[in-house]
């Protein structure tokens, strides 16, 4: 997030695209029912009817994988109205001719034909959206996870940037995580590319410094993304896989394309804190410790790095992660030992410039957002204050592209996948919870009525929903929260293993993040 | 029997042959369905007797539509195929061919050990009273016809409208002693007892029924509302407006004009007072039927002059032939539930002698063996009734079989003409059996009245009875929605499914057998307490009688004599000598009750006798701990020695003290404690006590002056006799009112005692020798006592009956049973009778070897119970306890009822009311919206 | 006070005494007991909340016979007596510190204003129902106006189950809110009214009007006065305060004291049709 | 108990007017004429109030929502 998680309460107007944010993110979504509250104007747009859309000023269900045309459609009218904020556009970005050259292509009417959205509800939202600032501008996977997902976040920042938003408190392009800390993952260097800081491992100087205190050479090369390490798996070239805390097996698109992979591996090693599907084929299994059996720090969506704070020791032989990979990696010969994870800390703070002022004195229970880069920073509630970090903000000019898959004749209907509010990704915590576990006992599929009357299916009965990759059976939940033509499948559970049906094949050529969001299926009531 | 008539009896106690006429009903019982149609189709109207003339019936019939057996009959002195030859209609019509014109007249001889005569009475007849207008003024109706005009199966549809032009009356006059307390008119010289209560109880119901603010005024001589709870209810019409007025209002008169009624009565003061009403309500009398009189003539019973059996005080429900008994109006005015228990103690009287060929002529049940389901998928079957015309003349019943057969877990429907007819009962078992069925439906009328019978076909089908469901489609549906077949027939569709998605999820219930141990335990050695031991005692089973002092006989004891003359003390030491020579009775004197556990069937009561102490298994208990007498504060009782109590004045006359002799002007004063704010109630004996011992003082000394200062002077029934006995010994009854009550003060050795005359309108003082108080009877409250046995008190301190009618010697708690003054205030006679009633009452138990508990009972699941005791709090029949070890509660299958007020009250959902749980009310919520 | 706790840890008057500790300058609810009796040196006294007497509720479920010691305000004594009546802690058992509490003018200074009408709720409501508005206000909302509004409240709940979990005097061991026959589980929006209409009634008799499930509210829904309106029903029906006395809740007890009249069907005022 | 919680119900139901939409009336089985009358005033009178408007907010919430702003 540029911006931080309290600031949206003071919005002028908080605009939500492909983010489901009651169930996903419930704490912010406290944020955006307050700024309401206070006197916000509120827009969302989803291709489902979620429940922040009942508060909403302007809802809009656009069709999957439309969102740059959307998005281009109300920059398309920003500009046409002179909404734009020109001193900001003048001084602080580049690039702003090329699009509005793109943006003057999508006219209300072109947009209406893409996204399904009326041209009168289009204008709506954009005059709220450009008119009360500052905007707040909030997206989850439902913007990332398509073939277009870089474009889609570029468009939202072109948005952002259009109306002068970004830099300014509650304002801003704020992406929500999926986890607590998968900002923190990515910060410390959870990523092929980069090391600590975003600190990329193709440079030289990053290298030296790395080298010089860990006493040990790196590689240059880059690593794989979960999305290249599945081919490379079915090549061969690929032998082992070390799985901490994910569980690919359930999470990653086309099912049987994958699991078929997992099968060439010589050596799996899964590191869980429970038996999930993947750990369950695992040649090897590291019992990890729970949230309550570890200290550490978490860094959430707003930047801001956290304390954990042990309750009780680890149960049985199992460890913290960071004891974990101390020991593999001293057994596999380079010697590693850390007394705690503060010295850990402390290692990677003098490494890490946006991390540099932080120390778990600092930290203390409230917690630092970087950047932070000295012990007398008080941390960054905003980003890209005076100017951007690559100086000036850069506009693109993006066309739009249809999703890798749209439905057909045979596969006549659109499929969208995501989460419920009582589940956590593939259940592996939440599914063994009993509360948890009342609230959503088992897969289901969302059916528009109108759908399932054609399908001739009640509520309840059992379907059989079919791709290009397999089939699935699933009970039907009638809901209109889908729109006609949409379905939708929640991804926690095992036994209607959602990605089945998914795409491996269509992902972001950048980002290689696969398009969940989007597939085409049929439907057929299950006779037994 | 109905339609019969006994003609003859022969033979003597033990065995009589009783010759019985049974009358052609020319319908045959046993293919009548009492559809109705022939009742349509008859052309001939005839007077509805029932309905006391108000309405019309036709000639073939029922008399009510509630009657038992529910089976039609021609009345042939009215039938146009008896009187003229031709029509039968009935016949051509009737669907089931029941009518049968060729039915006659059978005698049928019964050998019987003993009988019981309960003939009831006969209402008054007021035409003989020219004042009253009966016969010439329609809206002069009697107490039994305004019955009818109330009632919603009445001739107005219980719409409160006056015979003459249906319009709705504003105000009525009630007439009190129509028929009653009037020896020169009628030779009634009883007061019926029931009149004044039931005259309340009409002009609450009609302010209840009436749309304006109903003017009801009764006209009375004294408020008799001595039964329990009476003088309360008699306060709360008083307060809430209705007017008593004190006067026997003499002449009704037509209005000039329209058809009110102008009535002339004499006020308290005794000024004229005319006033008009829209109606007059005659509180008839209560008589003997003629028809009855000469029964009895023929069976040889003694009568009294008005034509009430004579019994004696102590054996109230023996006639004066062995072996034959009465109870009910027959042996006198009263009401209802003197009644129930007159009926329960004559049966006791009469099965005495009987005790030994008990369980001979019985014949034992063969049950299938039941199949487990519980693994099968539901398999059910539907049956939908036509009832005749009755459901199938609405709904259109295929319809509805046929949408049942798409309902989930139907696997076969089926409809009947009658789904309760016998071969559809085994066509039913054997379709069970071949369809594999695992739960019935059976849409058709009232589990009220037929759950049993169904339940009882899958027992012989081999299912387990709860796995069965009603939906009642005839009194819900085609009964309501006679007009509209289209509404009637989706109506019926949703009670189906309803009924339908509950069924699925019934479980199969077990009720187990428990051992009754046959013996029983009587608390309390006063008259009643004695009697039902000696009862049960005769009936053959053991009894451990209690009693807390050291004699037997209670508060008779300082009772000279019943109010029909026979010596108290006789009685007593009969009882004694019989107590202590029957085996079966084991007495526990100087004993009191330390604790009770247990149920019906399985009690186990601690006896502490000094200081040992005795555990006794018992099946039944029968509490007649009495009453105590109230002793007075007022009236410088305990002060001065001229002032007594009632049951010290019976000590005085006992031992013929100088001071009875001596004395020159006696004044007793009637309700000392009673009907005050300390105890809102009759005490119901003491005015029979005051002019018995009145009369007895005027019999020893004709010369004494005797002044009673009274309320409502309360000597109901034939006790009346002895009032008017004592006004014609010259003894003064004068008076008083509750604000204005007597003041007495000491003068010397006698006493002043000071009261107004409401007639002369003067304050009188009249110096007594002796003030005799008539007070109080008051309640032990043996709270303790109660909670041993579970069982309630009210306000007042009784024992409360399970119900006050029906069920005057039931406790609601199973197995406990009351009687005498420990239920409320009462003479030697109607505690003897409450005494064999409850013996009776006890008998239907101690007869069983074992008692069914479970099935249709909470159960709480302990994993639910977090250990608030909201539901042990809230359980009306004390079956729920707390496991202090688990902390959790436990329900007594033997003590629950199955009302659910657990389940309705636990926040946790933790008991479960077997047969009606919550999946499948919420299954059947469900049914009932998915339209 | 810390000298009087720690007198009882020590001489076993209490086996545990439940308060608030000082960590990293946030007061924690604490368990002190007299394994670590030095802990009592960090006790604290401050406006922070939390349901001690939960925690008790649980501890004795786990050993009937323990000792608690607590520290307490006026709400945390009102739900200990509701505990009482409930028969989920005996009054023998617990031994309170009485802590400085509500406001009232009797007091030299009062650390909790926290239930003082007019200081709830953070920031003042443009759309809903205030958090500080006083109960009399929203029961005067017209039929459909008070509708509009608390369907407004009902339907920003995410079923958190926070305003339970926190709740001092929810005790069952399973609770009706996850009854999916009762309440409908699955998809947010939950099943509104019936998710709060349930709880409401299963407060009756119950609450204590402290308000930490209002504070646990993510969604600021002024769960405080939906339950104070049941309480208001409860006294102005059955005379039941609940909290301040050992009586029993009026639904707990067999109604023959009730002198309630079923209400007769008023006419249509023709206000809704 | 009964009326305990009904009229409890009904008074809780008036923050949301729908206090009307529930009734309690005693009726023995012998009391037809009452309950016809009962059922029948009750059935009008629901029918007069309208359909239920609890499922407007879950289907069309918000027109319903707008007018709950100040």
């Amino acid at each position: 997030m540029t911006n931080s998680i309290a600031e949206i309460e003071d919005a002028g107007c908080v605009f939500i695209i492909g983010s489901n944010t009651t169930a996903c993110h419930p704490l912010i979504a406290r944020r955006v029912i307050r700024a309401k509250e206070k006197g916000a104007k509120l827009i969302v747009a989803d291709p489902r009817n979620i429940q922040l859309s009942r508060f909403a000023d302007v809802a809009v269900n656009h069709r999957l994988g439309s969102d740059v045309a959307l998005l281009n459609g109300m920059m398309h009218i920003i500009i046409k109205k002179g909404w734009h904020a020109e001193d900001y556009i003048a001084s602080r970005t580049e690039g702003y001719d090329a699009l509005e050259e793109m943006v003057s292509r999508f006219t209300p009417e072109k947009v209406q034909a893409i996204t399904g959205v009326d041209p009168g509800d289009l204008e709506e939202m954009t005059r709220l959206y450009a008119t009360n600032p500052p905007g707040s501008l909030l997206y989850a996977m439902g913007i990332t996870q398509h073939t277009t997902g870089v474009d889609n976040v570029k468009s939202c920042c072109n948005l952002a940037m259009l109306c002068g938003y970004v830099g300014v408190r509650g304002g801003g392009v704020n992406p929500l995580r999926g986890q607590n800390n998968v900002q923190g993952a990515c910060d410390m260097g959870g990523l092929p590319n980069v090391v600590t800081g975003y600190q990329p491992v193709a440079d030289e100087a990053v290298r030296e410094k790395f080298s010089k205190a860990w006493g040990a050479e790196l590689p240059a090369a880059t690593g794989l993304t979960i999305t290249d390490m599945i081919p490379a798996m079915l090549e061969g070239k690929l032998k082992g896989l070390y799985v901490i805390g994910e569980n690919p097996k359930l999470s990653d698109p086309d099912w049987n394309h994958f699991n078929h992979a997992l099968k060439r591996l010589d050596f799996l090693v899964v590191q869980e804190l429970f038996l999930s599907e993947t750990a369950q084929v695992a040649d090897v299994v590291l019992a990890g410790a729970s949230v309550a059996e570890k200290d550490g720090t978490f860094t959430n969506t707003e930047r801001r790095c956290m304390r954990i704070n042990k309750a009780i020791d680890p149960i049985g032989n199992s460890l913290a992660d960071w004891e974990i990979i101390c020991r593999l990696s001293t057994a596999m010969g380079y010697e590693m030992r850390y007394d705690n994870p503060e010295e850990i800390f402390d290692e990677m703070a003098g490494l890490t410039k946006s991390y540099a002022g932080m120390s778990y004195a600092r930290i203390g229970l409230d917690g630092l957002q970087w950047p932070c880069p000295d012990k007398d920073h008080p941390g960054t509630p905003y980003l890209h204050k005076d100017q951007f970090t690559r100086g000036k903000g850069m506009f693109f000019a993006l066309d739009y592209k249809d999703p890798a898959e749209l439905p057909d004749e045979e596969y006549p209907y659109f499929l969208t996948t995501g989460r419920m509010f009582a589940h956590f990704h593939t259940g592996t915590m939440t599914r063994i919870s009993p509360h948890l576990d009342v609230e959503q006992k088992t897969g289901y599929v969302d059916i528009h009525p109108e759908d399932a009357a054609k399908m001739e299916v009640r509520d309840g009965d059992m379907v059989v929903l079919s791709s290009r990759r397999g089939d699935i059976e699933a009970p039907v939940r009638l809901t209109r929260s889908v729109a006609p033509g949409t379905i939708f499948l929640p991804i926690h559970f095992g036994e209607v293993p959602t990605n089945v049906l998914t795409n491996a094949e269509a992902f972001d050529p950048l980002a290689k993040i696969p398009e969940f969001k989007v597939s085409a299926v049929k439907v057929h009531k299950l006779v037994l | 029997m109905t339609l019969s008539e006994v003609k003859d009896i022969s033979g003597k106690e033990g065995n009589f042959t009783v010759t019985v006429a049974r009358h052609p009903r020319y319908v045959d019982m046993n293919k009548c369905i009492a559809c109705g149609t022939c009742a349509e189709k008859c052309p001939k109207k005839v007077d509805d007797l029932y309905n006391e003339r108000l309405m019309k019936r036709k000639a073939i019939y029922v008399p009510y539509s509630q009657t038992v057996p529910l089976k039609y009959a021609i009345d042939a002195d009215n039938c146009i195929y008896f009187q003229k030859g031709k029509c039968r209609a009935c016949e051509k019509f009737c669907p089931a061919g029941a009518v049968n014109f060729d039915d006659k007249e059978t005698e049928v001889a019964l050998k019987v050990g003993s009988l019981i005569l309960a003939p009831g009475f006969k209402s008054f007849d007021p035409s003989r009273y020219d004042t009253y207008a009966y016969t010439t003024l329609p809206n002069v109706v009697t107490s039994l016809e305004f019955e009818r005009i109330l009632s919603a199966t009445g001739p107005f549809m219980g719409h409160l409208s006056r015979p003459s032009d249906k319009a709705e009356p504003a105000k009525i006059a009630w007439f009190q002693c129509v028929g009653s307390r009037d020896v020169n008119r009628c030779d009634n010289g009883y007061c019926s007892s029931v009149c004044c209560m039931y005259a309340i109880k009409q002009t609450v119901i009609a302010r209840e029924h009436s749309k304006v603010p109903l003017d009801c005024a009764v006209f009375f001589m004294d408020m008799r509302t001595h039964g329990k709870d009476f003088d309360r209810y008699y306060e709360h019409a008083e307060k809430d407006g209705v007017r008593f007025i004190r006067s026997r209002a003499h002449t009704v008169e037509p209005m000039p004009e329209g058809d009110d009624l102008l009535v002339t009565y004499a006020d308290e003061t005794g000024h004229l007072q005319k006033e008009v009403f829209n109606m007059v309500v005659l509180s008839t009398g209560l008589e003997v039927d003629e028809a009855v009189v000469s029964l009895s003539e023929r069976l040889g019973i003694d009568l009294d002059e008005y034509h009430f059996t004579l019994t004696d005080s102590f054996h109230p429900v023996a006639t004066s032939v062995p072996g034959i008994y009465a109870c009910g109006a027959f042996t006198g005015p009263k009401d209802i539930p003197q009644s129930v228990m007159e009926a329960s103690a004559a049966a006791c009287a009469a099965t005495e002698s009987l005790a030994p060929a008990r369980n001979t002529c019985t014949k034992e049940l063969i049950i299938p063996p039941e199949r487990d389901v519980r693994r099968e998928p539901p398999r059910i079957g539907v049956f939908v009734c036509n009832c005749g015309i009755n459901i199938g003349g609405v709904v259109r019943v295929p319809e509805v079989a046929e949408f049942a057969r798409g309902l989930p877990h139907v696997v076969y429907v089926e409809e009947n003409l009658f789904t309760c007819s016998q071969d559809t009962q085994d066509k039913m078992t054997e379709v069970i059996k071949e369809q594999g069925l695992n739960r019935v439906v059976v849409a058709a009328c009232t589990p009220r009245t037929h759950e049993e019978l169904f339940q009882e076909t899958l027992i012989n089908a081999g299912l387990n009875k709860y796995l069965f469901e009603m939906a009642n489609i005839r009194n819900h549906d085609s009964w309501v929605h006679g007009d509209d077949p289209d509404a009637a027939t989706e109506k019926a569709k949703d009670l189906v499914r309803m009924a339908v998605a509950k069924t699925a999820l019934l479980s199969p219930l077990q009720q187990t057998d428990l051992p009754i141990s046959q013996s029983a335990l009587v608390v309390g050695g006063g008259i009643a307490g004695m009697t039902a031991s000696l009862a049960l005692a005769r009936q053959g089973y053991p009894v451990h009688l209690v009693e807390r002092s050291e004699t037997l006989g209670g508060n008779a004891r300082m009772l000279n004599q019943a109010h029909k003359g026979e010596p108290v003390a006789d009685l007593i030491q009969k009882l004694t000598e019989e107590i202590r020579s029957e085996k079966r009775i084991t007495l526990h004197e100087n004993s009191v009750i330390t604790h009770v556990d247990g149920f019906i069937g399985n009690f186990k009561t601690e006896i502490a006798t000094g200081s040992s102490r005795e555990i006794i298994d018992h099946g039944v208990a029968i509490l007649a701990t009495g009453a105590a007498e109230y002793k007075p504060k007022e009236y410088l009782y305990g002060e001065h020695e001229a002032v007594v109590t009632h049951l010290e004045m019976d000590g005085l006359l006992r031992n013929n003290d100088a001071r009875i002799d001596k004395a020159r002007q006696v004044v007793f004063i009637q309700c000392v404690g009673s009907r005050d704010d300390e105890h809102p109630y009759c005490s119901k004996v003491c005015c029979t006590h005051t002019v018995e011992s009145a009369l007895e003082l005027k019999k020893r000394n004709p010369d004494i002056n005797i002044v009673v200062l009274y309320r409502d002077m309360r000597t109901y029934g034939k006790r009346e006799d002895l009032y008017r006995a004592a006004r014609a010994a010259g003894v003064i009854f004068v008076r008083y009112s509750r604000d204005e009550k007597p003041v007495v003060t000491a003068d010397g050795g006698r006493v002043d005692v000071r009261f107004r005359d409401p007639i002369l309108d003067r304050t009188l003082t009249v110096q007594a020798d002796l003030l005799c108080l008539a007070t109080a009877i008051v309640s032990h409250k043996d709270e303790t006592l109660a909670q041993f046995f579970k069982v309630p008190m009210d306000g007042d301190g009784w024992f409360l009956e399970a119900h006050q009618k029906l069920r005057p010697v039931d406790f609601a708690n199973d197995g406990v049973f009351l009687c005498g003054m420990a239920h409320y205030p009462k003479p030697i006679d109607e505690s003897i009778a409450q005494a064999q009633a409850a013996a009776s009452r006890a008998l239907t138990v101690l007869a069983m070897d074992t008692i069914k508990v479970g099935g249709i009972v909470s159960v709480i699941d302990p994993d639910l119970c977090s250990g608030c005791l909201a539901c042990i709090q809230v359980c009306p029949f004390n079956a729920i306890s707390f496991n202090e070890e688990k902390k959790v509660a436990e329900v007594n299958e033997a003590l629950c009822k199955g009302c659910g007020a657990c389940a309705a009250t636990c926040p946790s959902e933790a008991p479960v009311l077997m047969g009606f749980n919550n999946t499948e009310i919420y299954a059947q919520i469900r049914g009932a919206l998915a339209a | 006070m810390k000298e009087q706790i720690k007198s009882w840890l020590e001489q076993g008057t209490v086996d545990v005494f439940l308060g608030y500790r000082e960590v990293d300058h946030h007061p924690i609810p604490w368990c002190f007991t007299q394994e670590a009796i030095e802990e009592v040196d960090d006790l604290v006294v401050s406006p922070a909340r939390y349901s001690l007497e939960k925690i008790a509720t649980h501890m004795a479920a786990e050993d009937p016979d323990i000792r608690i010691g607590m520290l307490a305000r006026d709400c945390n004594n009102r739900a200990l007596n509701v505990l009482y009546v409930w028969n989920q802690l005996r009054p023998e058992q617990v031994v309170t510190v009485e802590a400085n509490c509500c406001p009232s003018p009797l007091k030299e200074h009062a650390d909790c204003s926290y239930l003082e009408p007019g200081t709830v709720g953070a920031y003042k409501k443009a759309v809903g129902i205030d958090n500080h508005l006083r109960l009399e206000a929203v029961e005067a909302y017209g039929p459909e106006e008070g509708r509009n509004r608390w369907m407004y409240e009902f339907q920003k709940c995410i079923k958190c189950y926070g305003c339970r979990n926190i709740c001092p005097v929810c005790f069952c061991r399973e609770c009706s809110l996850d009854h999916d026959d009762l309440v409908g589980t699955g998809p947010l929006l939950p099943d509104i009214p019936i998710f709060h209409l349930v709880r409401a009634v299963h407060m009756a008799g119950r609450c204590i009007d402290c308000g930490l499930c209002e504070d646990a509210c993510p969604m600021d829904i002024p769960l405080r006065l939906l339950y104070q309106k049941v309480n208001r029903i409860a006294m102005d029906l059955f005379d039941y305060r609940t909290g301040t006395s050992g009586d029993q809740p009026p639904f707990s007890i067999l109604g023959d004291r009730v002198t309630l009249e079923p209400k007769p069907i008023q006419p249509v005022t023709g206000a809704e049709a | 108990m009964t009326i305990k919680r009904i009229t409890f119900l009904q008074e809780l139901l008036g923050l949301f007017g729908l206090q009307e939409r529930v009734h309690l009336a005693w009726i023995s089985s012998a009391e037809a004429q009452k309950f016809v009358e009962v059922v029948t005033a009750f059935t009008e009178k629901i029918k007069s109030l309208g359909p239920n408007p609890l499922p407007a907010y879950r289907d069309a919430p918000r027109a319903a929502l707008a007018a709950a702003a100040h």
